[in-house]
This record gives C-alpha cells, sequence and structure tokens, in this order.
C-alpha cells in the first residue's frame, strides 16, 4: 500500500500500449452484426460451427438491421444481418453488397389471448392499424378499446407487416416497442391489446389469429399462402473469401437449415415453393 | 566547508523539486485525457446532431415544436417528419414529476437523519439509501415491467404504460440522490441556529421548518435540479414502462415517449449518416444541452445561496 | 392545534416517511431475490447460456462482467486518482478550473446510452477495437470517470490543510506530501467511492450494448493465454455482461424460460451489488480505524 | 484599540560582529491578494538562541513566520517581496530550491499534525524519501529525536502504533521530533502550545529550552509568560509591522516603546 499504488497509475498506458501495438491474436474470427431478430439464428449457427472448427469464431452483434448495413457497407464487420433488403435503406449503395438470403421468417398478428377473435382479414388488420377501427365491437367482439402496439419505426418486422398488410397506407402513432420481447409481455398482459410478431417469438402468452382465414403456418409461407413474410438476409460485402465463405455456405447447408433454422421456428429458404421479389412478384421455384 | 555544500544544494534543482514537476504533468495529463474525453464527445455530439439542421435544412423551431416524429418521411410540402415536441414533452414530464414526488420524500428523510435521530439515520436509513443507487437500472425496469405497470392499469386505468408509471420509477431512482444532496444541504446550516432557535423556545419542528429548511433552500433546490438532471438522462428504465408513442401526451396514463426512449430505439435501426441517424442524434445533442441548462441552474442557485449567507 | 401537537405530527410524518423509504428497498430487494432465487442454481451459475433452447446458464456472463469490470477500474482508477489530485492540489482556483470541474459534472449527467454510442463510434470503429471487452471497458471508463474524480477530489479535500503542511515542512514536495501522505489518509473514502462505481458499473447495461457487445462466443477455460482468440483473458472478444443479458433476453430472447433465466440474473446481479456496497462499508471502516489508531492493541 | 505611531519602532540590530546571525530578514513585504498584511519587516535572528514573536492576533507575526520558510508559497495568490537571508543566500528568490531550503528551516504548527501513520513512520517518512534507507540509521533517529523531544519514555513501546491515538501534548511533541529529525539549522513554531493543557505546555517549553543548545528557534506566541520564560529575544508585532525588537528582559522590563508597553502590560491584546 506504501508506493505500490502510483505504479497503478502506470497501467493506462500499459493498456493502451498493448492496443497500439497491433495486439495479434492467435485464432481467426469475423463479426456479424445487425438484426436482432436474426441474431439467436447466427449465434445458434455459429456456436455449431465452432465445435467442428476449434479455433475459428464467430462474433455475432445485434444493434439492429441498420447497424448491420452501415457497418457491412462500411466494411467494418465481415457480415451485416439484415430483416430488409439492403435497397430499402437510405443511405446504402445496396450495389456493392451481396445479399445472402438464409431463411424465411413469417410475421403473424398477435393479439390478447382473452379476446375470443380468431380471425381478421387484410382489410380489417389494415383499418386497425391505421387507426379507423378504435374498438373491439366494431369486429364483433366485445367493447373494448383497441390497444395497438407497434414496432420501431425502420424495424424488419414493422417493415414487412405494413408493406404486405397496410399496403402504402401511414400507420397510426401509436405506442412503439424497439424489441418482440417486450411486444410479447405487453400483448400478454394488456386486455385488447393487438400487436404483430415474428413466428419464432410466439408462444402460449398471446394468441395468434388466422388472416383471411389462413393460419399463420410454416407450410402455408412456403407457398406463400399466408404472404405477410420477409426474406432474412446477411449481407457481404462483395463475393465472401476465406472464412467468410464457408461460414456462409455452412449457414446455408441443410445441417443448420433443417436443424437450427426449422427448430428456431424461421422457415429454411430451401423449403420455399416460392421465391418474391420486393415488389411483391411471385414466381414458383421448381426443385 | 560545510557552509558551502548546503549553499550548493540550495541553488540545485532538488529531487524534490523534480519530483514535482513528475506529479505535476502526470496528473495534469490525467485530467487532460479526462477533458479530450468530455470535448470528444460534445463534438460528435454537436457534429452528428447538428448535421439534421445544417446538412438536411431543418428547421430547428419545426424539430423544437413539430409534433410528428417519423424521420424517414417527409410531410405534404416534403419537409422531412421530425418533430421532437412529443419526446421534449414526455421527458420534462416524467422529469418534473418525479422531481415533485420525490421532493418531499427525500426532505423528510433527509430532516429525519440529521434532525431527529441521527443515529437511526447513519445505522439504517444511510446504508438503505446507498443500496437504491447501486441497483442496476435495468432491474428498476424490470421490476417497472413486472410491477409498476400493472399496478397502474389496475388502478388508473388503460394500459398502464405512460408518464404515470415513467414517475414512479424515475421517483426511486433519483430518490437517493436527491436525499444525499439534502443532507449536504442540511449538515452545512450552522449548529448554533439551531441551539438559538431552540433556546428562543420553538419546537423542533419549529425550528427545522422555519429555520433550517429556511436556511438551505438554494442547497435542496440544488439537489432537486441534479436529481432531474439524472432522471432526465435515464434510458432502459423509463423506456421499458414508458409505452413509447410518439404522441403528445395527453394524460398521465396514455403511452408516451422520452428523448432517450427514442434514442435507444431508433439508433439500431436507422443508418449512419442519413437524416433519421442525424435526427436521432440531435435528440442526444438535446439530451447533452440539458444537464448544462441544469447546472447553469444549479450554479445560479448556489450563487444566490452563497449571497444570502 | 398547538406548536406542541405540530410538532407530533410533523416527527410522526417523518418517522413514516423514512419508514416508506426502507420499505421500497426492502420490498424492491425481496422481490428481486424471491422472484429470482429459486432458479438460482449452482448449473445456472456456472452454465453456459443458450441462444434458443431452455435451461441456459449465465457463467461467462458473470465471468465477463467481472472481468470488464476489473479491466475498467484498472483503466479508470489510476485516472481518476491523477485527476482528482490535480483538481484537489494543483489546480489554480480560477474560472477555468471551474470549467473543466463543470465540464466533469455534465459528463457524469450525461445519459449513458450517448456515452455507449460514443463508445461504439469511437472505440468501437474509430479505434479498430470492435465489439470488444476492452471498448467496453473503456466506455465505462467514460462513464465512470467523473463520479470517480468528484469522488477522489471530495476524499482529498476532506484531508485537513495542516496535513500537507507537516509535508511541505520537512521539506518534500507537494507531488510526495500527496502521494504518501495525503492519499493514505484519503484512502478510506476513495475506496468507498471505488466500490460503489464498481457497483454501478457492474450493472451498466446502455453503455455495453454496443460496445462490449451482445454475444458471447463460447470460452476455452483451459487456455488463459490473453492472445488466444477463446481466452476468458482476451481483451478483445465480444462479452455480453450479466446486465445486457438480462436486457437481452427481455427484448428479443427467444428462448422459452426468458422469464426465469432474467429473473434468476437479476437477483444475481443484485447479490453482487449488495456485497460490493458491504464490501466498500467493510473495508473503508477497516482502514479509517486502521490509520486512525483508534483500534485495540494486538 | 489605541492608535499608535507605527513609525516610532526600535529594532535592536544583531549584525555588529558580536552576535552570529542565523537568519535575517530586509525589508520583508507580505500580500494577499490586494491586501498587505506585512508591510516591510526587518528583523535578524541570533544562532542558538529562542526569539519569540509576539503581538496582538491579526498582528501579522504567524504571517512573517510562514514566509521565513517559504510556507505561504502554497497559498494561492500570496506575494512575499523582500530578502530573507540564510547563509549569504537570500531564500526568498527563485534560484533557490524551496524544498531544499525547507530541509534546514523547519518548522511545527499550531495544530498538532501528525500523519496518519505509526510514530516510527511520523519521524523517519522525511528522512527515508530524502535518501536515507539504513535502517539502524533510522532506529537511532526515531530514539534521538524522540528523547530530545521528550517524548522516548512514553512511547518507546508503542512505535509502531498510529500516532493519532497519542494524547494532544504527545502529537506536538511528535511533531517537533518530526521537524528535528531533518537537522534543520532552525526551527519556527507557529504557537505551539496553545492547544495544550498547562502540563503539556511546560514540556514542550521544557524540550525547547534542551533544544535550543543545537537549533536556533523562532516561536510564535500569544502567551507573554511563555515568550519571559523561554525567549531570549522578543519582536513585538503590530498591525503588520515590527514595533520593538530586544533583549526579551529590556522588553519585558523597559520597552521602549508605547504600544510594546500597554501591550506587555496587558492594556490591550
Amino acid at each position: 500500500m506504501k508506493k505500490k499504488w502510483l505504479y497503478l497509475l502506470g497501467l493506462p498506458a500499459l493498456t493502451l500500449m498493448l492496443t497500439a501495438c497491433e495486439f495479434k491474436q492467435t485464432g481467426q474470427s469475423i463479426t456479424a452484426v445487425g438484426s436482432s431478430a436474426l441474431q439467436p439464428l447466427v449465434e445458434a449457427a455459429g456456436d455449431e460451427f465452432t465445435k467442428e472448427n476449434s479455433g475459428e469464431f464467430i462474433n455475432v452483434q445485434g444493434g439492429g438491421s441498420g447497424t448491420g448495413l452501415s457497418q457491412i457497407q462500411s466494411g467494418s464487420v465481415e457480415i451485416g444481418n439484415s430483416d430488409l433488403y439492403a435497397s430499402q435503406k437510405s443511405g446504402i449503395d445496396a450495389s456493392k453488397l451481396v445479399d445472402h438470403k438464409v431463411a424465411v421468417v413469417g410475421v403473424t398478428p398477435v393479439i390478447n389471448p382473452k379476446l375470443k377473435l380468431t380471425n381478421l382479414s387484410i382489410a380489417e388488420l389494415a383499418k386497425i392499424f391505421s387507426g379507423d377501427i378504435t374498438n373491439w365491437q366494431q369486429l364483433g367482439g366485445p367493447d373494448q378499446t383497441i390497444v395497438v402496439i407497434n414496432r420501431a419505426q425502420g424495424s424488419g418486422t414493422r417493415d414487412t407487416f405494413e408493406r404486405w398488410v397496410m399496403k402504402g397506407q401511414t400507420s397510426m402513432q401509436a405506442q412503439e416497442q424497439d424489441s418482440t420481447g417486450m411486444v410479447r409481455q405487453i400483448v400478454a398482459s394488456t386486455p385488447g391489446a393487438i400487436s404483430y410478431m415474428a413466428f419464432p417469438y410466439v408462444d402460449k402468452t398471446i394468441k395468434t389469429i388466422k388472416v383471411d382465414g389462413v393460419s399463420p403456418t410454416s407450410a402455408n409461407v412456403t407457398t406463400n399462402k399466408w404472404q405477410i413474410w420477409s426474406y432474412e438476409h446477411m449481407y457481404t460485402n462483395g463475393q465472401p473469401t476465406g472464412l467468410t465463405k464457408r461460414f456462409m455456405a455452412y449457414v446455408l447447408s441443410d445441417k443448420i437449415q433443417q436443424k437450427v433454422v426449422a427448430e428456431m421456428g424461421y422457415i429454411p429458404v430451401n423449403d420455399m415453393k416460392v421465391s418474391r421479389t420486393l415488389k411483391g412478384k411471385v414466381a414458383k421455384i421448381n426443385s | 566547508m560545510k557552509n558551502d555544500e548546503i549553499r550548493a544544494s540550495l541553488l540545485k534543482r532538488s529531487r524534490a523539486t523534480k519530483n514535482e514537476r513528475f506529479g505535476k504533468i502526470l496528473t495534469g495529463l490525467c485530467i487532460a485525457i479526462i477533458l479530450t474525453v468530455v470535448l470528444a464527445i460534445f463534438y460528435f455530439v454537436a457534429s452528428k446532431g447538428l448535421a439534421t439542421f445544417f446538412k438536411d435544412k431543418v428547421n430547428l423551431w419545426k424539430f423544437l415544436t413539430g409534433t410528428v416524429w417519423n424521420p424517414g418521411t417527409t410531410d405534404a410540402q416534403g419537409n422531412p417528419q421530425v418533430g421532437a415536441l412529443p419526446m421534449i414533452v414526455g421527458s420534462f414530464g416524467v422529469t418534473f414529476l418525479a422531481a415533485i414526488v420525490a421532493t418531499p420524500f427525500a426532505i423528510g428523510a433527509a430532516v429525519f437523519m440529521t434532525e431527529i435521530s441521527p443515529k437511526v439515520g447513519k445505522k439504517v436509513l444511510q446504508p438503505v439509501i446507498e443500496l437504491l443507487v447501486g441497483i442496476p437500472s435495468v432491474v428498476y425496469g424490470f421490476i417497472g415491467l413486472s410491477v409498476v405497470v400493472p399496478f397502474v392499469r389496475r388502478t388508473f386505468g388503460g394500459s398502464g404504460f405512460g408518464i404515470l408509471s415513467g414517475t414512479f420509477v424515475l421517483f426511486v431512482m433519483i430518490l437517493p440522490t436527491v436525499t444525499s444532496m439534502t443532507i449536504d444541504a442540511l449538515n452545512a446550516v450552522p449548529r448554533n441556529y439551531r441551539e438559538a432557535s431552540l433556546a428562543l423556545g420553538a419546537t423542533r419542528w419549529q425550528t427545522i421548518y422555519k429555520v433550517v429548511l429556511r436556511a438551505s433552500t438554494s442547497g435542496i433546490i440544488t439537489a432537486v435540479v441534479f436529481g432531474m438532471s439524472r432522471a432526465f438522462g435515464e434510458a432502459l428504465a423509463v423506456q421499458m414502462v414508458i409505452g413509447n408513442a410518439m404522441l403528445l401526451p395527453s394524460n398521465l396514463i396514455s403511452p408516451a415517449s422520452t428523448l432517450t426512449s427514442v434514442l435507444t430505439m431508433g439508433m439500431g435501426n436507422s443508418v449512419m449518416g442519413t437524416l433519421s441517424n442525424n435526427a436521432l442524434w440531435s435528440l442526444a445533442l438535446l439530451l447533452l444541452i440539458m444537464p448544462l441548462v441544469f447546472n447553469l441552474i444549479i450554479r445560479r442557485i448556489a450563487k444566490k445561496g452563497a449571497m444570502h449567507r | 392545534m398547538t406548536p406542541r401537537k405540530w410538532d407530533k405530527v410533523a416527527t410522526t410524518m417523518l418517522y413514516l416517511i423514512s419508514g416508506f423509504i426502507i420499505v421500497v428497498l426492502a420490498f424492491l430487494l425481496l422481490y428481486i431475490l424471491i422472484s429470482g432465487l429459486p432458479h438460482v442454481t449452482w448449473k445456472f451459475i456456472t452454465g453456459r447460456s443458450s441462444s434458443f433452447a431452455a435451461g441456459g446458464g449465465i457463467g461467462i456472463q458473470l465471468f465477463n462482467s467481472l472481468y470488464l469490470l476489473i479491466l475498467s477500474m484498472l483503466i479508470s482508477i489510476p485516472l481518476s486518482l491523477g485527476a482528482g489530485i490535480y483538481l484537489s492540489e494543483y489546480a489554480p482556483k480560477n474560472w477555468l478550473t471551474d470549467l473543466i470541474r463543470n465540464m466533469i459534472e455534465i459528463l457524469s449527467s450525461l445519459p449513458s446510452v450517448v456515452v455507449g454510442l460514443f463508445g461504439f463510434l469511437v472505440f468501437s470503429i474509430n479505434m479498430k477495437l470492435g465489439f470488444s471487452i476492452l471498448s467496453g471497458a473503456l466506455a465505462l471508463t467514460v462513464f465512470n470517470l467523473p463520479l470517480l474524480t468528484r469522488k477522489v477530489e471530495d476524499s482529498l479535500q476532506a484531508v485537513h490543510y495542516t496535513q500537507r503542511e507537516a509535508g511541505y515542512a520537512l521539506g518534500l514536495s507537494r507531488w510526495e506530501t500527496v502521494t504518501h501522505v495525503v492519499v493514505p489518509a484519503a484512502l478510506p473514502g476513495i475506496l468507498t467511492g471505488m466500490i460503489l462505481g464498481a457497483g454501478r458499473v457492474f450493472g451498466e447495461a446502455a453503455a455495453l450494448i454496443y460496445t462490449a457487445g451482445q454475444s458471447s462466443p463460447p470460452l476455452d477455460f483451459s487456455n488463459w493465454n490473453p492472445t488466444y482468440i477463446a481466452s476468458p483473458l482476451n481483451p478483445l472478444r465480444s462479452a455480453e455482461t450479466l446486465a445486457v443479458h438480462i436486457w437481452k433476453i427481455n427484448s428479443e430472447g427467444i428462448i422459452p424460460d426468458a422469464s426465469a433465466v432474467s429473473a434468476g440474473s437479476s437477483a444475481i446481479l443484485i447479490l453482487f451489488v449488495l456485497l460490493f456496497n458491504f464490501a466498500a462499508r467493510y473495508f473503508g471502516n477497516k482502514l479509517y480505524r486502521h490509520l486512525t489508531g483508534a483500534r485495540e492493541r494486538g | 484599540m489605541e492608535k499608535y505611531d507605527r513609525s516610532q519602532r526600535y529594532l535592536k540590530e544583531l549584525d555588529d560582529g558580536q552576535h552570529e546571525i542565523a537568519l535575517s530578514t530586509d525589508d520583508l513585504h507580505v500580500s494577499y491578494g490586494t491586501k498587505e498584511a506585512i508591510h516591510g519587516v526587518s528583523l535578524a535572528f541570533e544562532r542558538f538562541k529562542i526569539t519569540a514573536l509576539i503581538g496582538a492576533s491579526g498582528s501579522g507575526k504567524s504571517t512573517y513566520l510562514r514566509s521565513l520558510n517559504r510556507m505561504n508559497d502554497n497559498i494561492f495568490g500570496t506575494k512575499v517581496t523582500g530578502k530573507i537571508m540564510y547563509r549569504g543566500l537570500d531564500v526568498n528568490s527563485n534560484d533557490i530550491d524551496v524544498y531544499e531550503m525547507r530541509k534546514h528551516i523547519g518548522m511545527v504548527f499550531q495544530q498538532p499534525n501528525p500523519f496518519a501513520k505509526s510514530i516510527y513512520d511520523n519521524i523517519t517518512f522525511a528522512p527515508k524519501r530524502h535518501g536515507e534507507r539504513r535502517k539502524a540509521a533510522l532506529d537511532e533517529m526515531v530514539e534521538t529525536t524522540l528523547k530530545q523531544a521528550g517524548l522516548w519514555e512514553q512511547v518507546k513501546d508503542d512505535l509502531h502504533q498510529s500516532a493519532l491515538a497519542l494524547s494532544g501534548g504527545q502529537q506536538q511533541r511528535l511533531c517537533i521530533a518530526r521537524a528535528i529529525a531533518m537537522q534543520p539549522d532552525i526551527l519556527l513554531l507557529d504557537e505551539p502550545a496553545s492547544v495544550l493543557d498547562p502540563i503539556s505546555t511546560a514540556t514542550v517549553e521544557d524540550t525547547l529550552l534542551q533544544l535550543k543548545e543545537h537549533y536556533t528557534i523562532i516561536i510564535v506566541t500569544h502567551n507573554m509568560q511563555q515568550a519571559g520564560r523561554i525567549s531570549d529575544y522578543t519582536a513585538f508585532f503590530h498591525l503588520g509591522d515590527a514595533l520593538e525588537y530586544d533583549e526579551t528582559r529590556k522588553i519585558f522590563t523597559r520597552p521602549k516603546i508605547k504600544a510594546t508597553e500597554d501591550y506587555v502590560s496587558g492594556h490591550f491584546g
């Protein structure tokens, strides 16, 4: 205690020096950043990958699709995860990025389980979220105010929902949450609440509903009978090489696609019977 | 001979002098690093936050008074929709309400600890208050969501999310800060003020109310303002209970939003360099300026207090 | 009502208020512990977290929290000591010093989100540290420095001026006097501040989400060479801390037992914060007694 | 308070070749900010004698004393002009290394201010910092200085106990021991006995009388009896001026200045 603490003063300098001299680490790693919805999937794939290839690490971070796209564009990471097409984001030059569609995710409207409702039409849904319908009574339900819970702006899930349900109408200003977990918690506990979320997040605490008589199932998504779905993208800056290339191939391999992707509630891209462009043009895939 | 040696040593730079210079440079360096960090943060936030106004040509007045926050889109005239008023109102709402609720409790606890029962205060209340500071804001948010929101929903109706829930959570969060600073203010009142008052036959409460609290008013206000600046910057806990609707709050139990909640929510979903991102940094700039304003207020109060003494 | 009655009423009110605060804290603690502790098992504390299946633990997160804490304290303690010493001992009393003090104060009331984003842009991107423990530690340093500096300055100021004069009169430089006389005398206060600051760091999430990252790659606990990529000590690996973990599973978690895991994690977090608090109290008192000689001879 | 003519003064000159001068000041001015506290004081102090500085509160005697080893340097906004001559050098100049100078001109303060360290460390701390590393020498130093300060018998078994556990009088004697461990030429004491009880005061006075054989001592005191008991010379300060300086017995029996006479006879102060 006498004098030793003085040496402590030297430590920050040491730390800085350590970082300055290009701290060389052994082993190899790449970083994938972006969409928090995609994070668990890539994380799980990364875990499997590391188990098979010791000393090679996939560093997976959330942060949102916007972060993922701006980071991959600036080249500070190897993979940018996004729920959206890169071209949908302003400020992103999509031409330099290579899109890898790794999974498909369906989005379903969810309501508080106390509501007896089982089916809504797309038009009714749109009216609810634009604020034209404000009471469940208008839809044949109980006399209860509709509590609309939206996702934050720029969220991929919200984009998918608005693209295929609202079809260009603007949503009303309502409660917004930046995470599915919060949405689920709120819908589960708030009487009269309605929101939407990706299939993997659906659990017993909330209730899904049919849209135009179609149930939200993976099978319905693969045929585009259930229209509210989107691709999950992993972008690379230029064609991937080295570890990145191997990892991308690994993610698209049957092992991950059939085991991890399907298990988590996403839909493997290989299972899709149709493909769909951003503009909504649907084409059959002949497998 | 010895005399000459001493004379020579007096004229030489001694070890202590060199040592002194070393210390001064070393500590000066530390403060310089901190200052650099502070300035860097200011520069960073300001350069990004001001870009909204200079690069994207958003009208500052419209930014502060507009009520529609939708940075990705433009209104009928082609102006981007970046009206921050709902968040500003939300932030100030929860901050002021939390301060209003917390102040009597803080003063009460502080008076108890300094005037009524310093022993119990030091042994029980002081550790309790320090513990409250230590509880992470994530945990506060977690409790807010599972206890406060349902409570508000059951008692006041609505969805439970809103300014009222935010107020309750912030109240507990700023209480320790305000209390401990109020204690300092009360302790600064000279003992003989109290003795004089008691000697004149005043009761203890009269002494507290008419002498001690009067004499420490400026210190107490400083404490409250300081607590408010804390409340203003709190993000996670508030975000979890306020509902995050970018609407001008019409009552205390409808979902609202604060600067911090919008900032944390939107940052990941926008691309750096775009207007939507810059607009968020403008909110951060507002957040940075507000403590500055609060600080100025504190200084004003402190100066006034000093003059009265 | 007579003044005497008023006095009674007011005193009762004050007791009620103080009691209320204690009840609030007791409720908070009990709520967290009661809802969390049943989920805490040894397997939970040491186990590896799961990204989508149930039954994940928090072992790595707990280790990360502690490692990050140590790293950030290693950087911020010396800096805040130096800065505190400068402000307390060397800084001339003029407007510039006031300005500096003011700016540090402002930094302390900065929302931690802003600190996190700043850290993300500067440490993770500009300094190319990526999502790493080191960026996280630096961001936490930014977050913690103002309070620590202030605490150091206050503790030093509390040491009586005559102690310094004693040193100067013996031909010691100001620096020697400060480091060998004033700092040791102020150590109990400084220590308390540091430990409480450590508690704050331990519970901080917002500043870390964008800096230390929100995922924990598997670690190889048999390899402690800090340059190995999966080594627990590698400062350039990303690290999700306990507080961030709570935040994450509450927001984007798809694990089925999210509420149980977050309740358990909160309980562990609170236990550590409690531990820090009691440690601060205990060591502060002990050191104080040791230095002032107010102890029985052993 | 009566107004006295400050131009009327008697300052005994000691530089007549018969006295060995240890320290002297020439026209010393001290000011805090814009306020001047000492208005040009010229005094010379004889070697191995005790000189007492007396005067009412605010007379400037402490300020003057603290200027002698430049303790006022540390107070922001203080300016000291004029000469302080020590071994033929003006120590009040930038050429002089102030830390080195303080090793030769030590000081003991009004409030006992031992470090929050053990008794042993209190004494050896500064010598160690100044380069003395030999354990035997340090042990010897502790014993000699504590003996000189009259504290050895009381603390010799508790040397490694905290100094803060000592009584006030013991603490003050420890501070004296600590100061003489530096083996200074000159010892400045700023009302060292003002906070002590009569018994402790007497012990401290005895200590000083013994120290006189090896050190030149300058002591500020409020206590006229104390000045009379221990000092060889006395200087009377009034409102920032030294008005009279002479042998102590002359000051107390036949003061030449009215102000001094009033003060020593208790008419003011």
